[in-house]
C-alpha cells in the first residue's frame, strides 16, 4: 500500500502524460487541460510550504543556538516575513487591503522583484563573466591532445567574435561559425541523441517500480 | 460605321466569352474531414485547373449560399478550412480564378462534417519508435531478470565518486551534494536522487557528514527520505543528522547565491553536481573550484557541459548521469534497461548510416521514416 | 618573479583585469573597425528596403532590463535607420518590463533627429513618423491579432492616446502595411512572430537576439524564414555601423561602445590562457629537468 | 528624494554586496544573499498565492458555493471542468497530502502527489523528446544528395560537412555505449566522438563569453550611469 498506491497514481498519470501527445480529440485535451492547469498547478503550489517550513525551522535553530554568522538568519528571515505579507495583503501590485504607498514611494512585490530581486540576480549572472576568465585560465592548458583541442575552439571562437580577430584574419569569423555548426552541432546531437533514450529506459524503469529513488529509495 | 453595328457587339461579346470558356473551374474537388486532428477543420483538395491565377474556396452550410472561407496560390492542392463546428454538414466547392477577372466554380461536394479522432496519425512515426524502443528495453530487462550476466564497461567519472567521498573522509569535512536546479520530474533528478542514495550509504558508512541543500521542494521531499534510507541501509540509522538535506529558495539564482555561501564558509572537501543545472553551473563549479574542494558534476543539460568539464576534476555527460544507477548499485535489472539503450543506439547508428547511403548512391530519401507531420 | 610562479596566481588578479576591462573602456569610449557579417546585413537590407509611401516597420522589442546591454542598442539602431530613411515606426513591447525601456528610446532617437531638422517636414512627429502602442498581454494574443487590425489590439498607445487618432494609423492597419516585423528578443519571440504572423500572414520577420540564442535561429535564416538578424551585441554594433556609414548618423553608439569592453575583456580572457599555458610549459620542462 | 533615486541606491548597494564577493566571503555579501533567499521565497509565497491558489482553486470554488446558495445544488457544480465547481477540493486536498510528512505514520501519503506530479510530466516527456530531438535531429544528420546538389542550394563543400556532422554523431553515439568495452572498432569510434565533443564543449564556452561579458557590462552600466551618472 505504502508504495503501491503511489506507484500506480504515478503509472496512471503517466500514461495521461505519455498519450496526451497522441489523442487530438477535444474530449482528452480537455482532460489534459485539467490535469496540467488546474490540478497540477494546484498541487505543487502546496509543495513550497514543506520547503519553507524547513527553511524558517533551520534558521530558526541557527539564531537560537547562537551560530556562527546567525545574524544573516534574521535578515533572511525578516525579509522573507515582511515581503510574504506585503504579497499576501498587498497584492501583488498594490491592489490588496495592506497599503503598499507611502507618497510616491511604492513597495509592492512587483516592485520589490524589479528592484531588489533584479539587481541582485543580474549581478549574480554577471558573476559568469568574472568566472569564466579564472575557469578558462585554469583549464585551458594544452596537457593532452584533448585538452589541446577544447583550448583550441575555444580560442578561435573567442577570437571570431571580437573585431580584433577580424583585423587579424578576415575568415576568422567563419571559421568559427564552421566550429559551431559542423563539429559542435554534430557533437550536441550525439549527446541529444543518447539522452532521449535515457529518459525513456528511466520513465520505462519507473513504471515498471524498477527504479524506486522517487520513492525515497529503500525497499 | 452603323453599318458594321451588328458585328461589333457579337465580337465584343465573344471577346469576352472567349476567356472565360477557356477558363475551366478546378476537377476532383473533394473534401474530408481533416484526419489526425481534434473534430475543427475540414481539407479541400483539387486538381489544378489550366491557366488559374489562383482559386477561391467557399463552403455552405445546409440550405445556405456559399461564403468565401479563403483564398489559394496558383500552386496549391489543397486548403485546410479550421475553426469548424463539429459534426456540422458542410458543402464545398472551389472557384478557379483566372486571367482578366474570370471565374469558373465547381459543382458543390458532398456534404462532410468535421469530426475528432482519437488517434494523431502524423506521429505514427513518434508512437511506432517509443513503442519499438520500450519493446527491447523491455526484452533486455527480462533476460537481465532470467539471470544473464551483462558487460558494464568502466565509467571514470562514476568511479571517482567513492574516491571523492573517501576524500571527505580522510579531511575529516563534509561532501557537498547538489541534486541540481530541476523538478522531480526531469529525468536527470531521478538519475541524482538515485546517486544520492549510494554516496549516501558510503558516507553512512565512513561517518562523513553530508550536506544536500535544495531547489525544489519536492525534491527536498525526496532527497531527505533517500539520505535517511540510506543510513537505515548502512545500518547507522543513527549517525543521520536530519538537518542535513533541507530547502533553500525556488529562485535559481538565489539558490546560486546562497550554495555558494555555504561553499565558502563551510568548505566541504567534495562537491557533487548532479542533476538539471542552467546558467547556475559556472557559478557553482567555480565557487566550488576555488575552495580546492575535489569536484564530479554530472547533467544531461548539454549547454552546461563545458563549463562543467572546464571547472571540474570529472565530468558525466549526458547518457552517462543515468548509466550511473545501473553502475553504481549493479542492479542486474537496471543493467538490462541499459543494455536495452545501448540497443537503440545502435538501431539510430544503422539507420543514419544505411539512410544516408541509400540516399546518396540509390537516391532513395530515407527521410520519410522520420517524418512527423503530414504524410 | 618565475615564470612557474604563474601557474597558480590568484583568480582575484584575472577578476581585477577582468573588471578594469569591461570598466576602463565604458569610461572612455573607444572604436574599434567593424566588419558586418551576413545576417546582420540581410536585416538592414530588408528594413532599407522598405517603401515609406506603402510601409511601415514594426519594432517589437521584447527583452528585459537583464540584457539591456545586447538588445536595447538594436531598437535605438533600428530606430535611427527607420528614422533617416522616414520610414514610419511602429513600436510595441511583449514584456511590459520592457516598456519603460522603449519610452526612453523612442523620445532619445526622436530628440537626436529634431536636434538636427530644421523645418516641421524635416522632423520626426510623433503620430506621423513613429508610434509606440505599449504593451498587451499575453503575448501570442497581440502577435496574432496584429494580423487583423493593429489599432484593435492596441486601442490605446503607451501614453494613453487613441490610437486610432495617430495620423499614420490612418494607412497602417495590419500586417500587410509591416514591410518586416523586427522582433528583438531574450527569448524566442521572434519564433513566434515566424510561427504564428508569418504562417498566417506572410509577413516578413527580422530578429534581434542575444549572444547565447543566435545559434538557435541560424536554421531559421538558412531557411530565409528569418530575413536578417543581429545576434547579440556584436549584432547591434554591426547594425549601428552600417546606419552610420550610409546615412551619416553619428550619435552615441551604444553597442560600439561595449564592443571596446568586449574585446579587451576577451583579450584579457586569452592573455590569461597563453600566461597559464607558458607557465604550464616551464614548470613541466623543468620537473623533466629535475 | 523621489523614489527612484531610493531604488536606484538600493540597487547599486544590492549589487556592489554581490560585487564583494568576487574579493572573498564578507558580511556584505552575507547579507545580500540572506536577503535575496528571504526576498525570493517570500515573492514565491505570493506569487503561489495570487496566481495560482486564489484564482484556481479559491476563487471558483467560493463562487460554486455562491451559487449554490443562489440557485440551489446542480450537477454542473460537480463538474470539475467547469470553471465553478466543488470538485476543486479535491486537488487542493491532494496538495494538503504533502503535510503529512509532518504527522507520524502518514508519512508515505506524502508519495501520493508527488507520484501524480511526476507521472504526468515523466509521461509527458518521453513523446516530446522523441518529436523534438530524435526525429528532427536524425533526420538533420541523414546525408542526402541534395546536400550535394547546387539545385537545392548546396555546394559540393556543404555535402561534405554535411558528411563530417554524420562522422561526428555516429562517434558521439558509439562513445555512449555502456555494455561494449572501448576496444577495435568501438575505441575508434568512441575516439573520433570525443574529440567532436571537446571542439564542440570549447566552441560552446568560447561562443558564450562575449554573452556573459554583456551581463557584466549592463550591471556596470547601472552602477557607472543610473547611479553615479558618470557616463552619459
Amino acid at each position: 500500500m505504502k508504495s503501491k498506491l503511489p506507484l500506480a497514481l504515478l503509472i496512471l498519470m503517466g500514461i495521461f502524460g505519455i498519450t496526451s501527445r497522441f489523442i487530438p480529440h477535444p474530449g482528452a485535451e480537455a482532460l489534459n487541460a485539467y490535469l496540467r492547469d488546474t490540478l497540477l498547478r494546484i498541487i505543487s503550489a502546496f509543495a513550497l510550504i514543506l520547503g519553507l517550513g524547513n527553511l524558517i525551522l533551520r534558521h530558526w535553530s541557527k539564531i537560537k543556538k547562537k551560530e556562527e554568522n546567525y545574524g544573516s538568519s534574521y535578515v533572511l528571515l525578516i525579509s522573507l516575513t515582511v515581503t510574504a505579507i506585503i504579497g499576501l495583503f498587498g497584492g501583488t501590485s498594490g491592489e490588496g487591503i495592506l497599503p503598499t504607498r507611502i507618497g510616491e514611494f511604492s513597495f509592492d512585490v512587483n516592485t520589490l522583484y524589479d528592484k531588489v530581486m533584479i539587481p541582485l540576480g543580474a549581478t549574480m549572472f554577471s558573476l559568469l563573466a568574472f568566472y569564466m576568465a579564472s575557469a578558462a585560465y585554469r583549464s585551458f592548458r594544452a596537457k593532452n591532445t584533448l585538452a589541446f583541442l577544447l583550448l583550441a575552439s575555444a580560442f578561435i571562437v573567442m577570437l571570431g567574435q571580437v573585431p580584433l580577430g577580424q583585423a587579424l584574419w578576415s575568415e576568422l569569423p567563419s571559421v568559427s561559425h564552421w566550429i559551431m555548426t559542423v563539429p559542435n552541432t554534430a557533437a550536441k546531437r550525439g549527446i541529444d541523441l543518447g539522452i532521449t533514450l535515457g529518459v525513456t529506459a528511466t520513465l520505462l524503469k519507473i513504471l515498471a517500480g524498477i527504479e524506486r529513488s522517487w520513492l525515497g529509495g529503500g525497499s | 460605321m452603323r453599318r458594321f453595328g451588328h458585328l461589333l457587339v457579337p465580337l465584343l461579346l465573344c471577346t469576352l466569352w472567349l476567356p472565360a470558356q477557356a477558363q475551366a473551374p478546378p476537377g476532383g474537388v473533394t473534401a474530408k474531414d481533416t484526419p489526425s486532428d481534434d473534430g475543427s477543420s475540414i481539407t479541400v483538395a483539387w486538381e489544378p485547373a489550366p491557366g488559374a491565377r489562383g482559386y477561391r474556396i467557399e463552403r455552405a452550410a445546409a440550405e445556405e449560399a456559399f461564403e468565401t472561407v479563403g483564398e489559394a496560390e496558383a500552386d496549391q492542392r489543397r486548403f485546410e478550412d479550421t475553426g469548424l463546428p463539429q459534426d456540422v454538414p458542410f458543402r464545398y466547392r472551389v472557384v478557379t480564378l483566372g486571367a482578366g477577372g474570370f471565374e469558373a466554380a465547381s459543382p458543390p461536394t458532398a456534404p462532410v462534417m468535421a469530426q475528432p479522432q482519437w488517434f494523431n496519425f502524423d506521429l505514427f512515426g513518434v508512437a511506432f519508435a517509443c513503442v519499438a524502443f520500450a519493446g527491447v528495453v523491455v526484452w533486455y530487462i527480462a533476460r537481465a531478470r532470467r539471470g544473464e550476466k551483462l558487460f558494464l564497461r568502466r565509467i571514470a567519472g562514476l568511479d571517482a565518486v567513492e574516491e571523492a567521498v573517501g576524500r571527505a573522509t580522510e579531511m575529516g569535512r563534509a561532501v557537498l551534494y547538489i541534486p541540481g536546479t530541476g523538478y522531480i520530474s526531469d529525468i536527470a533528478t531521478v538519475a541524482s536522487m538515485n546517486i544520492l542514495g549510494e554516496v549516501a550509504k558510503k558516507t553512512a558508512e565512513y561517518g562523513t557528514k553530508i550536506n544536500v541543500p535544495n531547489r525544489d521542494p519536492v525534491v527536498y521531499t525526496v532527497a531527505r527520505e533517500v539520505v535517511k534510507n540510506a543510513h537505515i541501509e548502512a545500518g547507522r540509522p543513527e549517525a543521520h543528522d536530519p538537518n542535513s538535506v533541507h530547502f533553500v529558495v525556488e529562485y535559481a539564482l538565489a539558490y546560486a547565491a546562497a550554495v555558494s555561501g555555504i561553499m565558502v564558509r563551510e568548505k566541504p572537501a567534495t562537491n557533487l553536481f548532479l542533476g538539471y543545472f542552467a546558467a547556475e553551473s559556472l557559478i557553482l563549479a567555480e565557487t566550488g573550484a576555488s575552495t580546492g574542494a575535489i569536484q564530479i558534476a554530472g547533467t544531461d543539460q548539454v549547454t552546461q557541459l563545458p563549463f562543467f568539464v572546464v571547472a571540474c576534476d570529472y565530468t558525466l555527460m549526458g547518457e552517462e548521469l543515468y548509466a550511473a544507477s545501473a553502475y553504481l548499485s549493479r542492479d542486474p535489472l537496471m543493467v538490462g534497461a541499459l543494455k536495452g539503450q545501448d540497443i537503440g543506439k545502435f538501431l539510430f547508428l544503422l539507420l543514419l548510416v544505411f539512410g544516408s547511403i541509400a540516399s546518396l548512391i540509390f537516391g532513395i530519401d530515407a527521410g520519410w521514416l522520420l517524418a512527423t507531420t503530414g504524410y | 618573479m618565475r615564470v612557474s610562479n604563474w601557474m597558480n596566481i590568484d583568480r582575484r588578479w584575472i577578476f581585477l583585469a577582468m573588471g578594469l576591462a569591461i570598466v576602463v573602456p565604458l569610461l572612455l569610449p573607444m572604436r574599434l573597425p567593424m566588419g558586418v557579417q551576413e545576417p546582420t546585413q540581410g536585416l538592414f537590407d530588408a528594413v532599407d528596403a522598405i517603401d515609406p509611401e506603402k510601409q511601415c516597420l514594426l519594432i517589437s522589442s521584447d527583452y528585459t532590463p537583464q540584457t539591456e546591454a545586447e538588445n536595447h542598442p538594436m531598437t535605438v539602431a533600428l530606430l535611427r535607420h527607420a528614422f533617416a530613411r522616414r520610414i514610419p515606426v511602429i513600436s510595441v513591447v511583449l514584456y511590459i518590463e520592457a516598456a519603460g525601456l522603449i519610452d526612453a528610446a523612442v523620445k532619445q532617437v526622436m530628440a537626436e533627429f529634431n536636434a538636427r531638422a530644421t523645418t516641421h517636414a524635416d522632423s520626426i512627429i510623433y503620430g506621423r513618423d513613429v508610434a509606440f502602442l505599449g504593451w498587451q498581454p499575453p503575448p501570442i494574443v497581440p502577435i496574432l491579432s496584429m494580423g487583423e487590425s493593429i489599432t484593435g489590439i492596441y486601442p490605446v498607445d503607451f501614453y494613453g492616446t487613441p490610437s486610432d487618432s495617430l495620423p499614420m494609423m490612418a494607412r497602417i492597419q495590419d500586417y500587410d502595411d509591416v514591410g518586416i516585423v523586427a522582433a528583438l528578443s531574450s527569448s524566442s519571440s521572434p519564433l513566434w512572430y515566424v510561427m504564428f504572423a508569418q504562417t498566417k500572414f506572410g509577413v516578413p520577420v527580422g530578429a534581434g537576439c542575444t549572444a547565447v540564442m543566435a545559434p538557435d535561429f541560424y536554421p531559421y535564416l538558412e531557411t530565409g524564414q528569418l530575413s536578417g538578424m543581429m545576434g547579440g551585441m556584436k549584432g547591434a554594433a554591426e547594425y549601428e555601423v552600417l546606419v552610420e556609414r550610409n546615412f551619416g548618423i553619428t550619435d552615441r553608439a551604444r553597442a560600439n561602445e561595449g564592443m571596446g569592453s568586449q574585446s579587451i575583456a576577451h583579450v584579457v580572457i586569452m592573455a590569461f590562457v597563453v600566461v597559464g599555458n607558458i607557465a604550464f610549459f616551464a614548470t613541466r620542462r623543468k620537473e623533466g629537468q629535475a | 528624494m523621489s523614489a527612484e533615486v531610493v531604488w536606484v541606491w538600493v540597487g547599486a548597494f544590492l549589487t556592489l554586496c554581490i560585487l564583494s564577493f568576487l574579493y572573498r566571503d564578507n558580511p556584505f555579501y552575507r547579507f545580500g544573499e540572506h536577503l535575496f533567499v528571504g526576498v525570493s521565497n517570500g515573492y514565491f509565497v505570493a506569487f503561489m498565492f495570487h496566481r495560482v491558489i486564489r484564482p484556481v482553486m479559491l476563487e471558483p470554488f467560493w463562487g460554486a458555493v455562491q451559487t449554490a446558495g443562489e440557485s440551489g445544488l446542480s450537477w454542473e457544480l460537480f463538474n470539475p471542468i467547469a470553471p465553478q465547481n466543488f470538485l476543486l477540493i479535491i486537488p487542493g486536498l491532494v496538495g494538503c497530502l504533502y503535510f503529512t510528512r509532518f504527522i507520524p505514520g502518514t508519512q508515505w501519503m506524502v508519495r501520493i502527489p508527488i507520484g501524480i506530479f511526476m507521472g504526468y510530466y515523466t509521461g509527458l516527456s518521453v513523446p516530446a523528446y522523441f518529436e523534438g530531438t530524435v526525429f528532427p535531429q536524425m533526420r538533420g544528420t541523414l546525408v542526402t544528395q541534395s546536400d550535394f546538389s547546387a539545385a537545392a542550394g548546396s555546394s559540393s563543400i556543404d555535402g561534405i560537412w554535411a558528411l563530417v556532422v554524420l562522422l561526428g554523431v555516429l562517434g558521439t553515439l558509439s562513445y555512449f555505449f555502456f555494455s561494449r568495452e572501448h576496444k577495435g572498432i568501438w575505441k575508434v569510434g568512441a575516439k573520433t566522438g570525443i574529440v567532436f565533443v571537446m571542439v564542440g564543449f570549447g566552441a560552446s564556452f568560447g561562443f558564450t563569453v562575449m554573452a556573459r561579458v554583456s551581463l557584466a557590462i549592463g550591471r556596470f552600466l547601472f552602477l557607472l550611469r543610473d547611479w553615479l551618472g558618470v557616463i552619459s
